[in-house]
């Protein structure tokens, strides 16, 4: 799995260089319950790690969730790493892995090793493939002392390594995280970041309202009343930010 | 959760779950079909009690399941001593709950995720009327999963409610299926996201 | 769950909570009745599983409780469960908890662009008392042994507890009709639109 | 409303001065579900505004729900403002306010005006008393135009400030607040503190995440593993807990 990793991000390291790893969104509107969240956002990104910011109810969440499909835009074109998502919905969720804020809400089964077993599913692997490829995930991640025990059972860290661990074992070229830090003390929220920033996959988007975080990143998206204000080196756009919420 | 199954090694225990469920679907009905008088009923009684035995759950499993059944048994008593003969009430009552004991006989000797297997398998045949096993045992698993998550955001309703010094009563159900439906939906995204549609 | 057209993950998530709300609520009960069956607090939860999801979705969300019932978890009221409780006396009433659900959600949903209380109370009366009794009492009268008129005179004790359980799901329903109006999903008409607000802080219904 | 709370944090200054701002902890232990989560916690704290940070599942959440009587110590004494809160539990609650992290979690009704009037029920006022204070507070919280809006309709901070406004409109002795900024972007999470720090309560104590503002404080305590290891000056503390996360 690492050497794949690293492979991939090889190649996706040139700016604008592979299609794998560029994202292209084109003249975007998104409506929700008739409301409009989002509005012409157009943007294209070929770097590696990306962060997204901005107040709360900008639009952020909506922006990650058009990235796999699970908003689909009113207007407007959203093609990931050569995929039309509004086409191949199917395709984009292979590619792209999505962690949530809360990890109570993607702790699916009962175990943690169902949990990411399911993950598996629907990929054609034969049981024995399953098992094997779960317990190497979950022993990288640290869980591995934990596979037989009740999901619920486990620490609010434990949980958020859980549903890492649960999109990584379907080795996604993308991985879009919302917020994925937030309910974290010091130590496991920098266990999550590292691994969102350091090791993941080609290509990661961290929405999150920790600045040091978004630092971190090639380059920060700043979103403002469901529009994107600015796509700039993070340090200046959090200096934006700042200002603009002060 | 702690299931209903209690673990052993009895050949009760290794018979597989599918030809438990079968056969105590046979006998359940056969007992019940079957018109019985004292010696009779009590013999199915006894052979029940045996099975417990074989399964080695006598006496205190037995004991247990008996007083589970009280309600049931006092309900029955009670309903058929108004209408019966005392004779009638007493044959009906006890092979109601050798039926009964029969029954749960099964779930104690079978684990819950077997019994979920061979369920599953058997809605195969259904699958033409729109039903999708895979998908049901999902939903299933899935509500294992959230019974403790539900049962900590009734937790946290009661805390609020007495944090603020209010009394709700029954009306403490709406801010917990608001919690609760609100995390359905982001469980519904998650699902999605793992490629699950 | 014998749904012709398929549920989305938004039902099937739907359905588990709902499911497990319904277990949740065994947690209450049961309220013993001296000489009596117990009431259960978990009939509430059918007559809400209707009325909130639907005919479809709150009969599967029932189906689903019953079934992990079946397979030995104890998650009726009082902690009871397994094969045993629908061998037994009470067996059929159980089996009507899934007619009394979808029952209740078509009189509730059918057709509605809104939640109106009376719609709920009928539901509750014909799916969350008539439906679950119609499947209930032959099940009883045949395994006691009892004619059906008999059992129908026993089972007179649920009549009080079982009423107030409609009264009460008729609340809750239109409270959580005015706090949650998404809740409902209804076929016919989107939730009544939330006004959108003049601020950065726009109206937000999914925050995280 | 202002003018009391003036008053009263006037009162509270001295430390160690009026016993009325006084919290003492002693020798407690908490069990639950069969496990100790609290071990051997003894403090007195006079100060005004008290921090209180650790890692995911040290027991800081916990020590907080002893201060009002939401989880009662299975050994040892816990003393609010002269009240033994295991003896007189209503009227600690009179006193003690509590917000907790997930606004969902405290909107309790189904509009923002029942859900801040349900605060003051079976306090004895009139109806017209009622209005009038609830009023009040939504506009000092700046809630008035959504007065009639069903809760869930909220933004975040919006639901947050709500949560505070229900708490606040019983104009509690002490407040005590779980993580209450951790959803919140910048400017609302500066809103909600700057009320917690400047203005709210004669006492407060904010457990959190966020160590600007637990530098806030005056003092704070560092919870480890259930045990209560420093009591001291903010800036002490996060860089011990800092070197202990690293
Ligand atoms: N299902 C929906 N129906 C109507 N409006 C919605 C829906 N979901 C989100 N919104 C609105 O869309 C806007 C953007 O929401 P979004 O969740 O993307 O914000 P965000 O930037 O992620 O905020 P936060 O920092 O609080 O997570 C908000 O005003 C919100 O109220
Ligand atoms: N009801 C409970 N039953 C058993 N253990 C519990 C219960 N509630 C909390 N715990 C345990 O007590 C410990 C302390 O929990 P607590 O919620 O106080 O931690 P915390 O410091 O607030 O963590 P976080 O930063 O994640 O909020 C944890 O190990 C937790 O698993
Ligand atoms: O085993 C159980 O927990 C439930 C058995 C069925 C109880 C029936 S449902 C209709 C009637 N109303 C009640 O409150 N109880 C019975
Ligand atoms: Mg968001
Ligand atoms: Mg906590």
């Amino acid at each position: 799995m690492t050497g794949r990793t690293e492979r991939e991000s090889g190649a996706g390291r040139g700016a604008g260089s592979g299609l794998s790893t560029s994202i292209e969104i084109d003249d975007v509107e998104v409506q929700l319950n008739g409301r409009r969240v989002l509005h012409d956002v157009s943007v294209r990104l070929d770097q590696r790690r990306i962060a997204v910011i901005g107040a709360n109810g900008s639009g952020k969440s909506t922006f990650a969730r058009l990235l796999n499909g699970l908003v689909a835009p009113s207007r407007g074109r959203v093609v990931v790493h050569g995929i039309d998502v509004a086409r191949d919905r199917r395709a984009v969720r292979d590619r792209v892995g999505f962690v949530f804020t809360h990890p109570d809400a993607q702790i699916l089964m009962p175990t943690v090793v169902e949990d990411v077993s399911l993950s598996l599913r629907g990929l054609g692997l034969s049981r024995a493939a399953i098992a094997e490829r779960v317990s190497a995930v979950l022993g990288e991640y640290g869980l591995s002392g934990h596979a037989d025990a009740p999901a619920y059972s486990l620490s609010g860290g434990q949980k958020q390594l859980l549903a890492l661990a649960a999109v990584l074992v379907r080795e996604p070229q993308l991985v879009v995280a919302d917020e994925p830090t937030t309910l974290l003390d010091l130590g496991n929220a920098r266990r999550i970041s590292d691994l969102l920033v350091d090791r993941l996959a080609a290509q990661t988007i961290i929405v999150t309202h920790d600045l040091d975080l978004a630092r971190r990143c090639e380059i920060a998206l700043l979103f403002d009343a469901g529009r994107l204000t600015a796509v700039d080196e993070p340090g200046a756009v959090v200096e934006r930010y700042r200002r603009q919420q002060a | 959760m702690i299931a209903l199954y209690v673990p052993g090694r009895s050949i009760l225990h290794r018979l597989p779950a599918g030809v438990k469920l079968a056969a105590m679907v046979v006998l359940v009905l056969a007992v019940s079909l079957y018109p019985h008088d004292v010696v009779s009923a009590g013999a199915v009684l006894l052979t029940v009690v045996a099975g417990y035995a074989v399964a080695g759950l006598f006496p205190r499993v037995l004991v247990g399941q008996v007083w589970m059944a009280r309600w049931i048994i006092l309900f029955l008593a009670v309903s058929q001593v108004l209408f019966l003969t005392p004779t009638e009430a007493l044959v009906n009552t006890v092979r109601v709950l050798a039926i009964v004991l029969l029954a749960a006989l099964m779930t104690l000797t079978t684990r819950s995720a077997d019994l979920l297997d061979v369920l599953v398998r058997a809605l195969g045949p259904f699958r033409r009327l729109g039903v999708d096993p895979e998908r049901v045992a999902l939903t299933v698993s899935m509500t294992i999963s959230m019974v403790p998550v539900v049962t900590d955001f009734a937790r946290r309703v009661r805390e609020a409610q007495h944090a603020r010094g209010a009394r709700l009563g029954l009306r403490f159900v709406v801010p917990l299926l608001v919690m609760s439906l609100r995390h359905a939906d982001e469980v519904a995204d998650a699902l999605s996201a793992r490629g699950i549609d | 769950m014998v749904a012709s057209d398929r549920f989305d993950t938004r039902d099937i998530a739907r359905i588990a909570v709902f499911a497990a709300i319904i277990a949740a609520l065994g947690l209450i009960g049961p309220i013993p009745v001296p000489g009596l069956v117990p009431i259960t607090a978990q009939t509430l939860g059918v007559v809400l599983a209707g009325a909130v999801l639907g005919p479809k979705r709150g009969a599967a969300a029932v189906g689903v409780l019953l079934l992990l019932v079946f397979i030995g978890l104890p998650l009726l009221s009082g902690g009871h469960g397994g094969a045993g409780v629908f061998a037994g006396a009470t067996g059929g009433y159980l089996i009507g908890w899934i007619a009394g659900a979808y029952v209740v959600g078509l009189i509730v949903h059918r057709g509605a662009r809104r939640i109106v209380w009376w719609r709920v109370a009928v539901g509750g009366l014909v799916g969350g008392i008539l439906a679950i009794y119609f499947f209930g009492i032959p099940v009883q009268s045949a395994v006691t042994g009892l004619s059906i008129p008999e059992s129908l005179f026993t089972s007179l004790a649920f009549l009080p507890g079982d009423l107030i359980k409609v009264a009460v799901a008729t609340v809750l329903t239109v409270t959580l009709w005015r706090a949650y109006p998404p809740a409902f999903a209804l076929e016919d008409s989107p939730a009544p639109a939330v006004e959108p607000h003049p601020d950065r802080e726009a109206a937000s219904d999914r925050t995280d």
